[in-house]
């Protein structure tokens, strides 16, 4: 596996021309120039568990673009842990949190701010959902490691052997971790290439999204590439026949 | 000259080696190695008590942390093996042979330890054969008994759970033994003398409260519709055919089931006040519904509950209370009530053989049965007659004058056909056989006799072994009601045909039940909570029953 | 504790919520006898990833979605089935959801319906599971942009956990009950993660006051608590249907605020007393015993209006 | 996981003309049967993807002793089950007759 690329590397990839986007907490806030005129940025660094705090101050800012107004694009950066798993962030309701920064990203998108999401690292659970797969179009950088479960957790659950497990995971990428099996099940768009510039790719991809409709494709890639060979169908067969007599 | 004092004297020995511990009869905690290595002596008979609910941990840590140089061979003489320590002192070297009733959840090591030959066995016995033995063989030199209170004095204060206590004390106070005794509270005075002091030789105050299992409480949501099928053709085949008021109940979910349905299956059928009305049973919260219901007219227990206090406190007209208000149990006198004064025991097993014969032993667990066996039997000694018992006299038929033919206690095993993970529960032969081969015992770990089992139910009728009239039929009853076990499947089934048409097995649709209807709907509580509306706020259930 | 006759009704109204299945709650739910079902299990459409594991699998995917009315208005709905893979979210499961969302887009129901019993993602299709949870909650919004009230019920033996607690974080209105518990991430993940100080799972009190539904409802996490039955969730959501806040600029900016106030208040309360003590309850200890009339009472009496912005 | 089939001959059909039914949830120790009426009807088939092997003697039992009781013509009878003992089988069995015999 290559190795998950750093963030300053990213940004100054990103901005050649110089940015002001700053890390507090692991928490990524910001905005940088992009064509004529700025993206916005807030995210994830250093593998880092997202909390109620968080999640709050990255929903904020979003929110900020959304109030602002124009069709600021809004990039989304992501090298996270979990959700940070604790009884204070249950207690204080930890699953608004995530809802509301995903909605804050979902709204953006509605409102005519691409969103973009950049995964460059790990990503996992609840905190994956708040914020990467929360974005009109989630792109990886080669060396990113999403998992939903990892393995080791898996077979404490199944009681199966890790080796069987492993195995299971080469012949069907449906429940493995890894950035190749979120590729194909239509969650990851497209891995971007390090070795271009990524300001273009990331601008290339606002085009494309601003000028999509606002349907989700994800389920559709998910088919195509094997990852989710049922999905899209059924979901296509419900709506028939909710529309049918 | 002859010595008539001698236990005497070695009793004052005792007191005089321990006295320099303690502050009059108080023992702080910190000092219970030291109280317990003055006044033991290699060799000596302990209980430690160890009941079905209430354990006295303190003590029971002490004596595991005593010197096995000082203290060593010691024969424990206790019902329940309950807590590790209880065994820890055999591992130690300062316990070397045992008799006991019952170890629920030390049942494997046990047996592990047996084999190993770190215990040498005595007897497994019942609860009132242990007691007997209390005040014939098994006299304890030492007693180390637990309260929730006590005064300088050593008047004692058992609590709810009082149990086996004052059976203990009797033994041992009386022959010149030691009694210590460990409570919560070392209080001015206690709210009832349930053990006066001059029979407390020290009383230590613990450092936690003893710890209680809340070994009674089956939660209503965890009750099938299999349970509930089982409980209508107990109620109305068993309960309202024989007329059955005096009566024990088991602790499964099967008899809980029976206990929840009273108040409305057993009330649609007009059976209230007819049936069920005079308990010997714990304070089981499955029972709230049937008591607020007015069904109950009273309950004698062998310990408490946990959680029930308050509510068997507002309800003197049905629970045995002393004078401060809080339930008096009493494990020997309610087992002797079970065994004497109730027409009826209902409760489950893990294996019935093809001849009656029922056990919860298997081949690496020694549980023994505790009361079980005593409720579980016949009494011979039974001179008086009922309606129920004289019926199921009748029913086990037999020749000569009526007037000298013996009733007969109904003992009924409830069980469903197959348990956990699809084990069956009727076998052609008990594991406890081999248990015994492997052990070298005498006797198997039998928990109810054949020849006293007198109805089986199961989820596919009711077997009625009295009508039974040879070994044959007996088989074939049982196996007409196994279902789909190895043995149900190797039926007779003309015999099986025949023997419903005499109602040695009748079929739920015999009774004129319909399956379809076992649904928990019929359950007058659904969920612990259920239980606290019913007892009007007063039952308290502990955290590991609540979801609220 | 407060308490109450326990009602020994056999109406199907009156049923538990708690225990009934996903099908017996759809059917004491909508009126009588209207539900349709999408992809009913007659079309077998069942996980290709459980056999796999050598799982058995279950007709519908433990996910049931279709149509019916509701005082005669049309709704479309699905529920979970908790006890089958304790309602985890997998392919199908998941993308009967996402379809089911989609068609409110074009049949433009009065509300959709969304019955929660779930512990998260199916970890035997977690890929799929998770992407199913992403797509749920895009398309949530989506209908709610169209002026279709999302509405969620909590109050199965599974919870509502994990990426479902995100779900339901989505949803425009929440119904809950004593028994629906709320949250992302488990008290025995926790426990596994953190170790038992952190969270002692079999403290079942310190589970239902940290996840339960009385607090849920008290911190402005649900906006309705009803007792355990079909029939008082039925009444719930014919409430909660006109009272839904569309999806827009305003609603999120004034669910910004309550989550920073909130944060503000409470963020160093260690437990769920401390919160209800600070919201004005003069005796949070008795709350987990109260009785819905007593916990409306209390909510009644509370000095703040309750803040519901989702 | 075991898949067991069963085909028996019925005197009579099954009253009643629902299409299809189900009843019972899988989960550990219970099942969920489908039954759908689309056979002749002095036919009925039994499937079952039952996930504890090694009891097709108990199974062909019980679907023996429904069969005969409740003489399910025409009836394809689908079981997905998750370890359930034979009591709830023949529980869920008589739950889905019913189901299709009522009106």
């Amino acid at each position: 596996m290559p190795d998950k690329m750093a963030l300053e590397a990213i940004l100054a990839a990103l901005f050649p021309a110089g940015h002001a986007v700053t890390v507090s907490d692991g928490l990524i806030t910001g905005d940088g120039p992009l064509g004529a005129g700025r993206i916005a940025v807030v995210g994830i660094d250093g593998n880092t568990a997202l909390g109620i705090e968080g999640a709050c101050h990255l929903a904020g800012r979003v929110l900020d673009v959304v109030r602002a107004g124009g069709e600021t694009p809004i990039l989304v950066l992501i090298d996270s842990d979990s959700q940070r798993m604790s009884r204070r962030d249950e207690l204080l309701g930890l699953n608004e949190y995530l809802a509301h920064l995903a909605k804050a990203l979902l709204l953006a998108d509605a409102q005519g701010h691409p969103t973009i999401g950049l995964l460059y690292g790990h990503s996992a659970a609840g905190a994956f959902i708040a914020t990467a797969l929360a974005t009109r179009v989630l792109v990886a950088l080669p060396g990113a490691h999403p998992s939903v479960m990892d393995l080791p957790s898996v077979a404490r659950v199944t009681k199966l052997p890790l080796e069987k497990l492993e195995e299971m995971a080469r012949a069907t990428p449906v429940f493995a971790p890894g950035l190749d099996n979120m590729v194909q099940t239509g969650a990851v768009q497209a891995v971007l290439d390090p070795t271009r510039p990524l300001g273009p790719q990331v601008a290339a991809l606002i085009a494309q999204g601003a000028a999509a409709d606002i349907r989700d494709t994800r389920d559709a890639l998910g088919c195509e590439r094997g990852g989710r060979p049922l999905a899209h169908d059924i979901a296509a067969r419900v709506v028939r026949e909710a529309q049918g007599a | 000259m002859s010595q008539w004092q001698k236990e005497r004297d070695i009793r004052e020995a005792r007191l005089e080696r321990a006295r320099p511990h303690a502050d009059g009869k108080v023992v702080p905690a910190s000092r219970v190695v030291d109280l317990l290595e003055a006044i033991l002596q290699p060799g000596d008979r302990v209980c430690l008590e160890g009941d079905n609910q209430k354990q006295a941990d303190c003590l029971a840590r002490g004596l595991s942390a005593c010197d096995p140089a000082r203290v060593h061979d010691l024969h424990m003489v206790q019902s329940g093996i309950v807590l590790p320590e209880h065994l820890d002192v055999f591992e130690q070297g300062i316990a070397k042979r045992l008799d006991y009733s019952y170890s629920g959840p030390q049942g494997a090591r046990i047996a592990k330890m047996l084999y190993g030959g770190q215990i040498e066995l005595g007897a497994v016995h019942t609860y009132l054969e242990l007691f007997a033995r209390y005040f014939v063989d098994l006299t304890p030199n030492v007693a180390l008994i637990a309260g929730v209170s006590a005064d300088r004095d050593g008047n004692l204060y058992t609590g709810p759970n009082t149990e086996d206590t004052p059976t203990v004390v009797e033994a041992t106070a009386f022959k010149n033994g030691v009694v210590v005794a460990q409570v919560n509270d070392i209080v001015d005075r206690v709210p009832r003398v349930d053990i006066p002091g001059d029979r407390v030789d020290f009383v230590v105050e613990a450092d936690t409260p003893f710890y209680v299992e809340p070994l009674f409480t089956r939660d209503p949501a965890a009750v099938t519709e299999t349970q509930i099928l089982m409980a209508m053709m107990a109620i109305k085949g068993i309960y309202a055919a024989y007329g059955i008021r005096r009566l024990n109940h088991g602790i499964g979910f099967g008899t809980a089931a029976i206990e929840l349905l009273l108040p409305t299956y057993g009330e649609r059928l007009g059976l209230k006040g007819r049936i069920a009305t005079h308990w010997a049973l714990n304070p089981h919260p499955s029972l709230i519904p049937a008591i607020e219901s007015g069904w109950v007219k009273q309950i004698h227990c062998f310990g408490s509950e946990v959680g029930m206090d308050n509510y068997i406190r507002a309800r003197p007209d049905v629970f045995f209370t002393g004078s401060d208000g809080s339930l008096r149990s009493n494990r020997a006198f309610c087992q002797t009530a079970g065994l004497y004064a109730c027409d009826l025991f209902i409760g489950s097993t893990l294996q019935i053989d093809l001849q009656g014969h029922s056990s919860t032993v298997t081949t690496n667990r020694v549980a023994g049965f505790g009361g079980a066996p005593n409720m579980g039997s016949d009494p011979h000694g039974r001179r008086h007659p009922s309606d129920t018992w004289m019926k199921a006299g009748r029913e086990a038929g037999g020749t000569g004058d009526p007037a000298l033919r013996r009733g007969r206690k109904l003992v009924v095993q409830l069980v469903e056909t197959f348990g956990d993970k699809l084990v069956p529960a009727f076998v052609e032969r008990l594991d406890a056989l081999e248990l015994a081969r492997k052990l070298n015992l005498e006797l198997a770990p039998v928990m109810v006799y054949a020849d006293d089992v007198t109805h089986i139910v199961t989820e596919e009728g009711i077997a009625n072994l009295l009508l039974c009239r040879t070994l044959d039929e007996r088989e074939q009853a049982i196996r007409g009601v196994a279902g789909y076990t190895d043995v149900g499947r190797g039926r007779d089934h003309a015999m099986v045909e025949a023997l419903r048409a005499r109602k040695i097995i009748q079929r739920p649709e015999d009774l004129g039940i319909e399956p379809l209807d076992a649904d928990r709907s019929l359950l007058a509580a659904r969920s612990i909570k259920d239980l606290v509306h019913w007892s009007g706020g007063l039952y308290e259930p502990p955290a590991k029953f609540r979801n609220w | 504790m407060d308490f109450k006759p326990v009602s020994l009704s056999t109406s199907p109204l009156d049923q538990s919520w708690y225990e009934a299945s996903a099908r017996a709650r759809l059917a004491g739910l909508l009126d009588a006898d209207t539900f349709q079902e999408f992809i009913g299990p007659e079309q077998r459409m069942m996980s290709p990833h459980l056999p796999l594991f050598d799982l058995p699998r279950a007709f519908d995917d433990g996910m049931i979605v279709g149509r019916g009315l509701l005082e005669e208005r049309p709704v479309l709905i699905a529920a979970q089935e908790g006890r089958f893979m304790g309602g985890a979210f997998g392919e199908i499961h998941g993308a009967k959801l996402v379809g089911l969302l989609r068609a409110a887009l074009a049949v433009k129901p009065a509300a959709v319906l969304i019955l929660f019993d779930t512990g998260g993602v199916r970890l035997q299709e977690a890929n799929a599971g998770e992407t199913a949870i992403a797509e749920i909650m895009r398309a949530i919004t989506q209908v709610r942009t169209a002026g279709i009230p999302v509405i969620g019920l909590i109050g199965g033996r599974a919870g509502c956990y994990g990426g479902g607690g995100l779900i339901a974080g989505t949803c425009a209105r929440l119904v809950i009950s004593e028994g629906g518990r709320l949250s992302v991430s488990g008290p025995e993940v926790i426990e596994t993660n953190r170790g038992a100080e952190e969270f002692d799972s079999r403290d079942r009190a310190l589970v239902w006051r940290t996840m339960g539904g009385k607090h849920r409802r008290l911190i402005g996490a649900a906006d309705a608590f009803v007792d355990d039955t079909i029939g008082a969730f039925r009444k719930a959501v014919l409430a909660a249907i006109p009272a839904a806040p569309s999806f827009d600029l305003a609603t999120l900016e004034a669910e910004q605020a309550r989550l920073e106030a909130r944060l503000d208040r409470f963020g160093d309360a260690r437990d769920a007393t401390e919160i209800w003590g600070g919201l004005g309850i003069a005796d949070p200890a008795a709350v987990p015993g109260l009785t819905t009339e007593g916990f409306d009472a209390l909510l009644a009496r509370l000095p703040e209006e309750p803040h519901h912005a989702r | 996981m075991e898949k067991l089939s069963f085909r028996h001959a019925t005197r009579t059909a099954l009253p009643g003309t629902r299409a299809s039914a189900i009843t019972g949830v899988v989960a550990s120790g219970n099942l969920e049967v489908l039954l759908e009426r689309n056979l002749a009807p002095d036919a009925c088939r039994v499937e079952i993807d039952t996930a504890i092997a090694g009891y097709g003697a108990v199974w062909a039992a019980v679907v023996a002793d429904f069969v005969a009781r409740r003489q399910p013509g025409g009836l394809t009878i689908t079981i997905n089950d998750g370890g359930a003992r034979p009591d709830t089988v023949s529980l869920r069995l008589a739950q889905g007759a019913r189901l299709m015999e009522m009106p």
